[in-house]
């Protein structure tokens, strides 16, 4: 064990865990006043449930011993065997705990990502249920094959810290429910305008901030690699609020805050997979374009007609998507992609992005309907109105 | 002149906005208000404490026209706002009997 | 009585207050409205969508004054508030059959 | 029909509203002011820089009623809004010509 | 001296302050928008007050040497002796200087969280001098009695962070003051709505965040039992968040993001004695009883008519209180409680829960009593009426 | 290379990023909420300007090898050699990457501070090229000259975090851009109001706890340095925080929460040259004279009557300024200043303090009129009446 990659790795696990209040704000400003509290609450509860569940059945399910490459063994339910030594840890250097905890924060901020795709509409109780079940039956898996042993890593896909497990699956969960939960009411007639962007800046401004400690955390060591991924995670955020406020500029109107915003969050989202494995000035290029391209997969929605509130789909499900085939491009560091020589790994990077899609929108669908068939999922029309905040917290965000 | 007060639900500004611009307004002053009515309010909780609150948040549209204008702009109005569930609000008029332009210095009809 | 509405631009709210203080007025009340008008309103875009905002930010100035002293009172308010520019607002007189004031039980004239 | 405008402190408007519920009124419409008046106002400091601030937070009710019932509803706000204290606002009556409940399109007294 | 240690303690210092603005915020938010500045200014200016105190007289009053197991000598008044390296350092591992740090933040929350039971009231010439008192005559003995060597350490009580120190005796201290300062103009019929709840979600966020620092921190160094202490404390933080919003749905209501916010600081405090001795699953159902507990700390107001504005009593008296004993109960990791077949350290907690309430309450009355017999503390109604914030500190919050 | 001290330096960057929106925020605050998008822009768009510049050039002009005392060589232009390992690092214990990322930040907040000299009137367009131009003509040379090997650090001058290559250069650029760009439309018959001092009061805390990260990572290692420029940093702005509040309450106002989060700024930058050369005791009086001269700062531009929006003149320039001379006078710790015998350094950091004031003046007033003259810089009346929100950026901050 070495301590000084535990107080690395450790403060970075905070980092990580603070992102998901940053992810509470960063949507909480982007709805409508009235449902402020209902969309952050979405996300700040995950803290609350999904650790619990991670304890009690996620992390054995992510990395207990392979069972054919599809999901981890019972080993560690309720954390057994998962000590303060370094004992059965998957990072030698680490605790075990240490490990566990910081893999506990992805799992906490991905479902949360997801509910800005259904945001204004959802209701709680449901939402709830949904979460939970997708954290068993998306997220673990998910998380199995790419890092815990299972056949994505055997395969040799490369997710430096998540552009599969966390922004691809929740990307396409996106899709899934937006599709299924149908428009909110007003959609297409209402003026659905942020109503608090300095709110959603400090969001984004905790993600960068956290970003560092989920990215640079992901080298599991306060090595060079770590140093290599800090400064990638860094560009290629910065690259993509130019490129995107850039975009936007040429596109007729004016470079706006909120798309600044949005670039970075864009940007740190198509570094995710490759942040270890390409170099800065690799990433400066790649922010640049992930700015442009995510300023595209925004537009989907008006062409295909779904109403993902918060763009979920077009930054996390088009950017992840991005980022993860030009990995398989870039990478020169620890890993070989297509300008290494390797075209093989654009291949195998494909195939990671179809079977991801694939299996997380399909499992969502089935996780949906099922939850909508019983609990129920889609809040009223009067609901709506009078506004998540009342309807389903008795609460309101502001007296002023 | 009439001033025509339109205190309805938040949501159906555009509507209204739009009838009456239709009905031949030129201007309009709106402000956001808290009504009390047969509609009734929500409860809130707050670390375990219940407040009733009997007011919900409507907007009042404040338009003067001419005498002659004001009974297509009532009526436009009824129907932008009308979705008939209790709630949907009042149309008061009343009279108002000198109108200034600041900018012109205009007075009358010709103000508004 | 009369009651004199002024609807024009925020940053003259100083500037009225002074003009109707040295009017004579003794109490007014302001409100924070939206105005739809000639003056027109702006585009907004966010992620890509555009928004045509066509209201833009008013104060309104209630002030009830007795008879007499109305005259005076617009022409101060139309004064102070005049730029010239398009949006510079409106002034509304009407008519109040009774004032009150709450804390002395005060009515007419001594009231306001 | 009269419209009666009650301007007083923010603290007060559950009170009112309950005398007013008592004096036999269905709806009232209520929005967040700032008056000018004898109570006076405020210092601020920012940054070593004073600022005079003339305004206070009052609220305004409007409430519309049948002529019959003007009288007892002033006297109930008066009563519910009364402190003693500089500051406790005003009421003002003004004719109100006709009145539109959205809902049901009916008119007059029966629309209040 | 151990760089990494030195690195990850320096850095949970840095975590700890950042929690003192986060209460501003999160108790900032639970006020009318007329007293949120006074509110905010509570926490925030005790960064000043607390901080110079500290290094003038605090930190050696607690940690000098002991004299009679009651409180520290002069040793180190103005700071003299606290060098860079670890000469005199309590922490053989760290710089004196860091160790001094470290403890400053935990001496500048107490005397904020305080500030929640006499909220929207309290006259700020008052409360600077309550405030400075209290951190001498409380604080500095409290925190030598646990820490420093005194006797409630030398009896065997176990605190790993604080469940005596900072939130019992910042609960002891806001019951009195509560009592004695009276109930805000208007408790009873007006209506005491929260004005910002986005601002009290991302405060609830911060003290999480910084939290971790506090628990894991209390380590002082980077090692395995950090892990463990990190572990549990996001796990009670989870899981009583989960708690109390199951609490209030039972309860007849909805589930409210305030309690989220509400339950989570609460298994924060209850976990913060336990944070090194228990396991990260007792950790668990230590939250989750948390939630509850405190869910029913905050009702004890209404049963006994006193107004502690932001419930002070109920989550940091009865949460640190409750955490406090089952410490006790449930201390298996380098300590033993019942479950380890120790029952005499439920006792041993017994007396110290016993000890810190009574010297905590008595001495506050002492302290409040001089205080406004000489200067004042409560703000008049005409002054409450026109806000804090412009009565006290001639600004106001927002200008929307 | 000392992984220890890569784990601290990396967090220490990721704190430093944190200030630049921290300060987004702080001067977001300030001004009227019309504008409340447009300040917050000019400072967070500068994570991504500056960022991308520096990598390609502004890294190399001030840490490549030294032409002449004057500049950097460029070597490192477009982070060529600036690896993972510590091959060419200017800290052998670091990364080359670490070092460089870290001294990224520093040059991303900089250009943000002169931005509040004249908030709520520059066009955005011409913002983002007078900021790109002044980092490569300002910014960098001023780097090179203290931290590059360039001739001021030759000459011996003490700024241990930033105090001149921050603080006096961009408060010096601030009143030169103040003066050169004219009055906000409206200056001195319009209130000026801050719009939001809750959220002014968290940009306070957030540069705060980022600070820790500037001063104490500017140790370059987690070290007793580090530790001792912690502990200054921290007590400086507690000092100037309480010191400010008492002059202005002596000066017959009210303490005011602006007040503390003004002062403690001060404090923070007036500690910045010296966190590593002085004791904390020191560190306290620092900040206690450093409230007073700040709080005095600000009044200069009532009687000089330039229009310094947001202070930064008053507290960056004049705080920067006090620090640096401060500096020369209190240094005990690894160098020596007037108190220690060596009233040579008071001069050597008087010639820094003067040629840094004449050449960022000097420097700025070419590149601002060159950018004025061909982009434009000024917003007109009517824009600046509808407010920078609307006509820079095309949307509001807030849909209450
Ligand atoms: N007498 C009244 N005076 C002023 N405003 C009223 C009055 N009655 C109703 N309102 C306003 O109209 C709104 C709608 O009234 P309500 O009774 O809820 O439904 P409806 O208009 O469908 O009968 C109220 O919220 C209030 O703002
Ligand atoms: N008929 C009207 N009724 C009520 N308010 C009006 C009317 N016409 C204009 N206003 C108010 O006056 C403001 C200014 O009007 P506008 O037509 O823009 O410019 P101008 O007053 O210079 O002709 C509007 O924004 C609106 O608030
Ligand atoms: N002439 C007036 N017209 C409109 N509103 C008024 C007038 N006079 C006073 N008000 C309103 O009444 C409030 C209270 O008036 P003020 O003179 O302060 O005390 P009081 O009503 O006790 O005499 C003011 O803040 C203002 O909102």
């Amino acid at each position: 064990m070495n301590v000084a990659d535990n107080a690395f790795i450790l403060i970075c696990a905070a980092l990580v865990m603070f992102m998901t209040p940053g992810l509470a704000l960063f949507y909480g400003g982007l709805v409508r006043s009235k449902n402020v509290l209902a969309t952050i609450m979405q996300s700040f509860i995950m803290l609350g449930l999904m650790s619990v569940l991670w304890a009690v059945i996620g992390y054995t399910l992510s990395f207990g011993h392979d069972i054919g490459g599809i999901i981890g063994g019972l080993d560690f339910a309720f954390l057994n065997g998962v000590g303060m030594d370094n004992v059965g840890s998957p990072a030698e250097n680490l605790p075990h705990m240490t490990f566990m905890i910081f893999q506990c924060m992805f799992a906490v901020i991905t479902p949360a990502l997801i509910s800005g795709a259904f945001a204004e509409r959802m209701k709680f109780g449901g939402f709830m249920v949904f979460s939970a079940l997708w954290l068993i039956l998306v997220y673990a898996p998910m998380c199995h094959w790419v890092w815990g042993g299972g056949w994505m890593g055997q395969m040799g896909a490369l997710d430096f810290a998540g552009g599969a497990v966390v922004h691809m699956s929740s990307g396409a969960a996106a899709l899934c429910c937006a599709i299924l939960i149908g428009k909110r009411k007003g959609h297409g007639s209402t003026a659905f305008i942020p109503h608090n962007l300095p709110m959603t800046i400090l969001g984004a401004a905790i993600l960068w901030f956290g970003w560092f400690g989920f990215n640079a955390g992901s080298a599991l060591a306060a090595d060079g690699l770590a140093a290599n991924a800090f400064v990638t995670t860094h560009m290629a955020a910065a690259a993509a609020a130019l490129s995107w406020i850039v975009a936007e500029w040429v596109h007729g109107g004016k470079a706006t805050t909120l798309g600044a915003a949005s670039g970075a969050v864009a940007g740190l989202v198509a570094i995710t997979p490759a942040a270890g494995f390409i170099t800065p000035m690799w990433a400066i290029v790649l922010g640049l374009a992930a700015g442009v391209v995510c300023y595209g997969g925004i537009m989907l929605k008006n062409r295909f007609g779904y109403d993902d509130a918060l763009d979920v789909v077009g930054i996390h499900g088009v950017g992840g998507t991005f980022g993860a085939l030009a990995t398989g491009v870039l990478a020169t560091v620890g890993a070989e992609g297509l300008i290494a020589g390797n075209a093989h790994q654009v291949w195998v990077q494909f195939v990671s992005v179809v079977a991801t899609w694939g299996f997380c929108f399909a499992m969502t669908f089935v996780i949906f309907k099922a939850v909508d068939a019983t609990i129920g999922l889609r809040a009223t029309d009067e609901e709506q109105d009078r506004g998540m905040d009342v309807s389903e917290h008795s609460e309101t965000g502001y007296q002023m | 002149m009439k001033k025509i007060e339109i205190i309805t639900r938040t949501f159906k500004l555009d509507d209204v906005k739009t009838a009456l611009a239709g009905a031949g307004v030129k201007g309009m002053t709106v402000a956001e208000v808290k009504g009390f009515g047969r509609q009734g309010g929500h409860k809130e909780v707050y670390r375990g404490a219940e407040y009733q609150v009997d007011f919900v948040p409507k907007i009042k549209i404040d338009v003067v026209v001419e005498d002659g204008l004001a009974g297509q702009v009532v009526e436009a109005a009824r129907k932008a706002a009308h979705t008939g569930q209790v709630g949907d609000g009042k149309i008061f008029v009343s009279p108002v009997e000198e109108v200034v332009r600041i900018r012109t210095g205009e007075t009358g009809d010709d103000a508004v």
